[in-house]
């Protein structure tokens, strides 16, 4: 059998050849360390900058905002320690919610140890933030609020525009995790009120190892990688020339074809759904019905266990997850899937499908063709299962 | 991440299901820890002539589940008493770190359902 | 005019062609996430094992104590930072030198405000730290020294051996920043007592954007990227999976071809001096000798000042560098130069040509003929040098 | 990083060298910061007749002082002084904003020489 299905493009995607040719030549040809004075230097230079202004104009944003990053976790990183020591002398207390990529959550467990104050706000049964509960949460000490902009398990979509307006009329820092949503969704950060956002080129078709903070100007914030005058001071190190080239086309490529393919996956999206609510009983779809990403699905299958459902779709080959890939090293059930209101027993019968760029009909067909014998055949080994066809 | 031998296993778990009126039951796990193992036993003359297992949790959970059973099988209650989970990694050909608590709980199933066993021979 | 002689290799080099290729199928092919239970997460797994051995093999370490970063300056921040913050409760003195990389120095700097202590030794005027004044600094609460290998200035190779055994003796870490050395001279971190050493890809013909920090066995470090469970939970991040195996291929290269490129780099260099020396008056060769980087040359044309002397090279198509390039965006003269007891003035006339695997013959006869009358040329229109000429 | 004038005044500067006798040097910066402009001038009626100058300083420090030399060239005494460091950036197209001092320098080397010039001639 050597059909392979990959359904796991919130996890990563894979690099877009036309993304791939532009960064070529920055490994070999125009490999000059842009902060040199000289051609070699200068020449890629002009090239970073233009990186800058395609990232800038996806966002609304101006090309002076964009800082590269190694990725969406140390943009996180720098948003969150970034502001709070920078504005300690103001305040303590940081909002964010239960719901965090572990790359924002942990900064804030840190700050915590350090002796900053964290609110994690609740989210109602399909992931959604409250905007009354941010507003109720807000103190005289409040400097940032940090809501994420979609959910990488859930795919929910929270009412970004509503909470930084909220943030913004008390004067408080709103920063957004975008990494989900970038490339998937219309995002514009001045319309949005947005100070700060977070985004990484390998979850739209870009290279991995790559991403970029935006920091409104005159945003109060201190770096986190100290050094050279890279970044103009703010981000040192040698920039990854090759991979803030290939986050630039991937980008532009991303918002030029973004209603296209948002409606193509979108449409799969919603057949995947629903032949799986239709074939398998006993199962929930998490996240909420329409206020979701393109290209998310996730489930909660009773009476099993995700890894056992993962490896053995992965014999069949298609590719999905249980919960976010990064905390798959954990033992826990996903802390997206308890914040919803699932029980642990629920959470650890998780399966999240994301679709992408390289899915098709057959794809979805194939799948809800595999899955439902798995599904059964895992229950019917379960001693859960048992019960409940016992007690019906 | 898993040996061959696991994938085994896993892939074809030997002695899935249940004894009706078994001679011996045995759980262990919860479902908040995403692990549960159940095993029956059939046992003629203290030797173990059939055995069957249930298993909710993950891919070494059941591989570790149809391993022991296929171990104890044939055996006499005190040899299968006798079964490690250091055994089970073994004959598994190893377990990743993270998963090395699924070979316990097998132990722990297997001796679970002898005890019952030997609770109703007693009884 | 088209020749193009690139002498900057210290700043950055160019990637191999083998290098490359060995990264070409992780953009495209085996694009899945190594933190992903499926195959296609599984099997980049596998390869990014196998980078972190080639690591490990080249420095004498073990594969566990290998982890990647973005590049040499967060493998600077993450070793002072981690390991002062780690360690407070010991003490909060640092010892280091004058000479540091931004990505150092500026790292102190920062604790320096978070209330550590930070010691910077001086060096002598061939830019070498004495371990007798290493010995002498260290107090009761020092819990880290950090002392470059090899400097990106003038060249100059610390006694890395030494000044190490010092910090064993008295169980105070040990930590080198060896971004300029390693690839070019023997490096073997358990031979020598270092326990944490950092490196960067692109300054040995692998990509720009990834780096390594190695941290030995039992080394008492907080992270400082919070997040995922990449990298054995101790740096968040989805791994920028084509940078860490072309890292993998370009250090093993480097040290399997170490011997022979030396040899040859060092005759070249040997020549540039020589010539340089001879050809034109008013100069002096910075860094040491003898105990230099094969690749590094560094002089100070009295005078006249570097900016200009780099223009006019770039102008006949030699890329050469005056102090680091990161630090070019400064208007002050090196921190490295000042250190070794150069004047200001002195200073400002410096420029480093770094020599590299593409350099050959004809580019240090194009060199030797290029430059003497250039800088005779910017010293005719030197107001300094008049005086002097006067003075004669 | 530089306009293609600074690149022209850089290759090729004009008016540089001393002026032996002149009627009026001005030099200013220092080898610290890494910046001397020194000028000299010729004036004959109030015109300046000729000027030169030596830099010791980065590319834009030799590019201002040769296109302010240009300026001021065949201009009134009253005229040269009114030379102003945004004429210096303008005529070179920009400057990058680290090295808008050059330009400053630029103007002050002019104004020194042209004090140094009356100083002289009230002497
Ligand atoms: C000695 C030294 N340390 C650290 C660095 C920083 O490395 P990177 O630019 O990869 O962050 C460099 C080079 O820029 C260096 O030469
Ligand atoms: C919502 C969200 N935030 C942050 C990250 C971290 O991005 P990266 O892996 O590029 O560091 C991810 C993906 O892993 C994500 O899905």
């Amino acid at each position: 059998m050597n059909k392979r299905v990959y359904m796991d493009h919130a996890a990563t995607t894979y690099t877009k050849t036309e993304v791939l040719q532009t960064m070529m030549p920055f490994y070999t040809e125009l490999f000059g360390n842009p902060s040199s004075v000289h051609q070699f230097g200068r020449e890629v230079k002009k090239h970073i900058d233009t990186a800058r202004e395609q990232i800038a104009k996806a966002l609304g944003a101006l090309p002076e905002e964009i800082y590269f990053t190694a990725g969406g976790s140390e943009a996180d990183n720098w948003a969150i320690k970034g502001i709070a020591y920078a504005n300690r002398k103001k305040g303590n207390h940081i909002i964010t919610t239960k719901i965090e990529h572990p790359g924002l959550l942990e900064s804030c467990k840190y700050l915590e140890k350090e002796g900053f104050e964290v609110t994690y706000l609740d989210v109602d049964e399909y992931g959604l933030v409250k905007p009354e509960d941010v507003e109720r949460a807000i103190k005289e000490n409040t400097i940032l609020i940090s809501v994420m902009y979609a959910n990488n398990e859930i795919g929910t979509i929270q009412s970004i525009a509503e909470i930084a307006g909220l943030a913004k009329e008390r004067k408080i820092y709103f920063h957004t995790d975008a990494v989900q949503a970038v490339g998937s969704i219309k995002i514009d950060v001045k319309e949005q009120n947005i100070d700060l956002l977070s985004l990484s080129a390998h979850k739209f078709y870009g290279p991995k190892g790559v991403g970029a903070l935006y920091i409104r100007k005159g945003v109060k914030i201190i770096s986190i990688l100290h050094g050279g005058h890279q970044e103009r001071g703010r981000r040192a190190g040698t920039e990854n020339v090759p991979g803030i080239i290939g986050l630039g086309k991937a980008i532009e490529i991303a918002v030029n074809t973004m209603d296209e393919n948002a409606a193509r996956i979108k449409a799969l999206r919603d057949k995947l759904i629903q032949g799986v609510m239709e074939k398998v009983p006993y199962t929930r779809l998490n996240g909420h019905p329409e206020k979701r990403l393109p290209g998310n699905t996730s489930f909660c299958f009773e009476f099993i266990e995700g890894e056992s459902l993962l490896l053995n779709l992965d014999i069949k080959g298609i590719a999905g997850s249980s919960g976010s890939a990064c905390s798959s090293g954990s033992l826990d059930p996903s802390h997206v899937l308890l914040a919803i209101g699932l029980s642990h027993e629920i959470a650890h019968g998780s399966l999240r499908l994301s679709l992408g760029d390289i899915n098709t009909q057959e794809d979805i067909d194939y799948v809800l063709e595999v899955l439902p014998p798995i599904v059964d055949r895992l229950r019917q080994m379960s001693p859960l299962y048992e019960r409940v066809k016992g007690g019906k | 991440m898993y040996s061959d031998k696991v994938m085994d296993h896993f892939s074809n778990p030997r002695n899935v299901g249940e004894i009706e009126n078994a001679d011996g039951v045995g759980e262990v796990g919860n479902a908040h820890c995403g692990d549960i193992m159940k095993v029956y036993l059939k046992v003629e003359n203290d030797i173990i002539t059939d055995v069957r297992f249930k298993t909710f949790g993950c891919g070494a959970a059941i591989a570790t589940s149809s391993v022991a059973t296929e171990m104890i099988k044939g055996k006499t209650i005190d040899e299968a008493l006798k079964l490690t989970n250091k055994e089970v990694v073994e004959s598994l050909e190893g377990l990743p770190p993270a998963k090395l608590h699924c070979s316990v709980l097998a132990e722990e199933a297997v001796k679970a359902a002898i005890e019952d066993y030997k609770k109703k021979l007693g009884a």
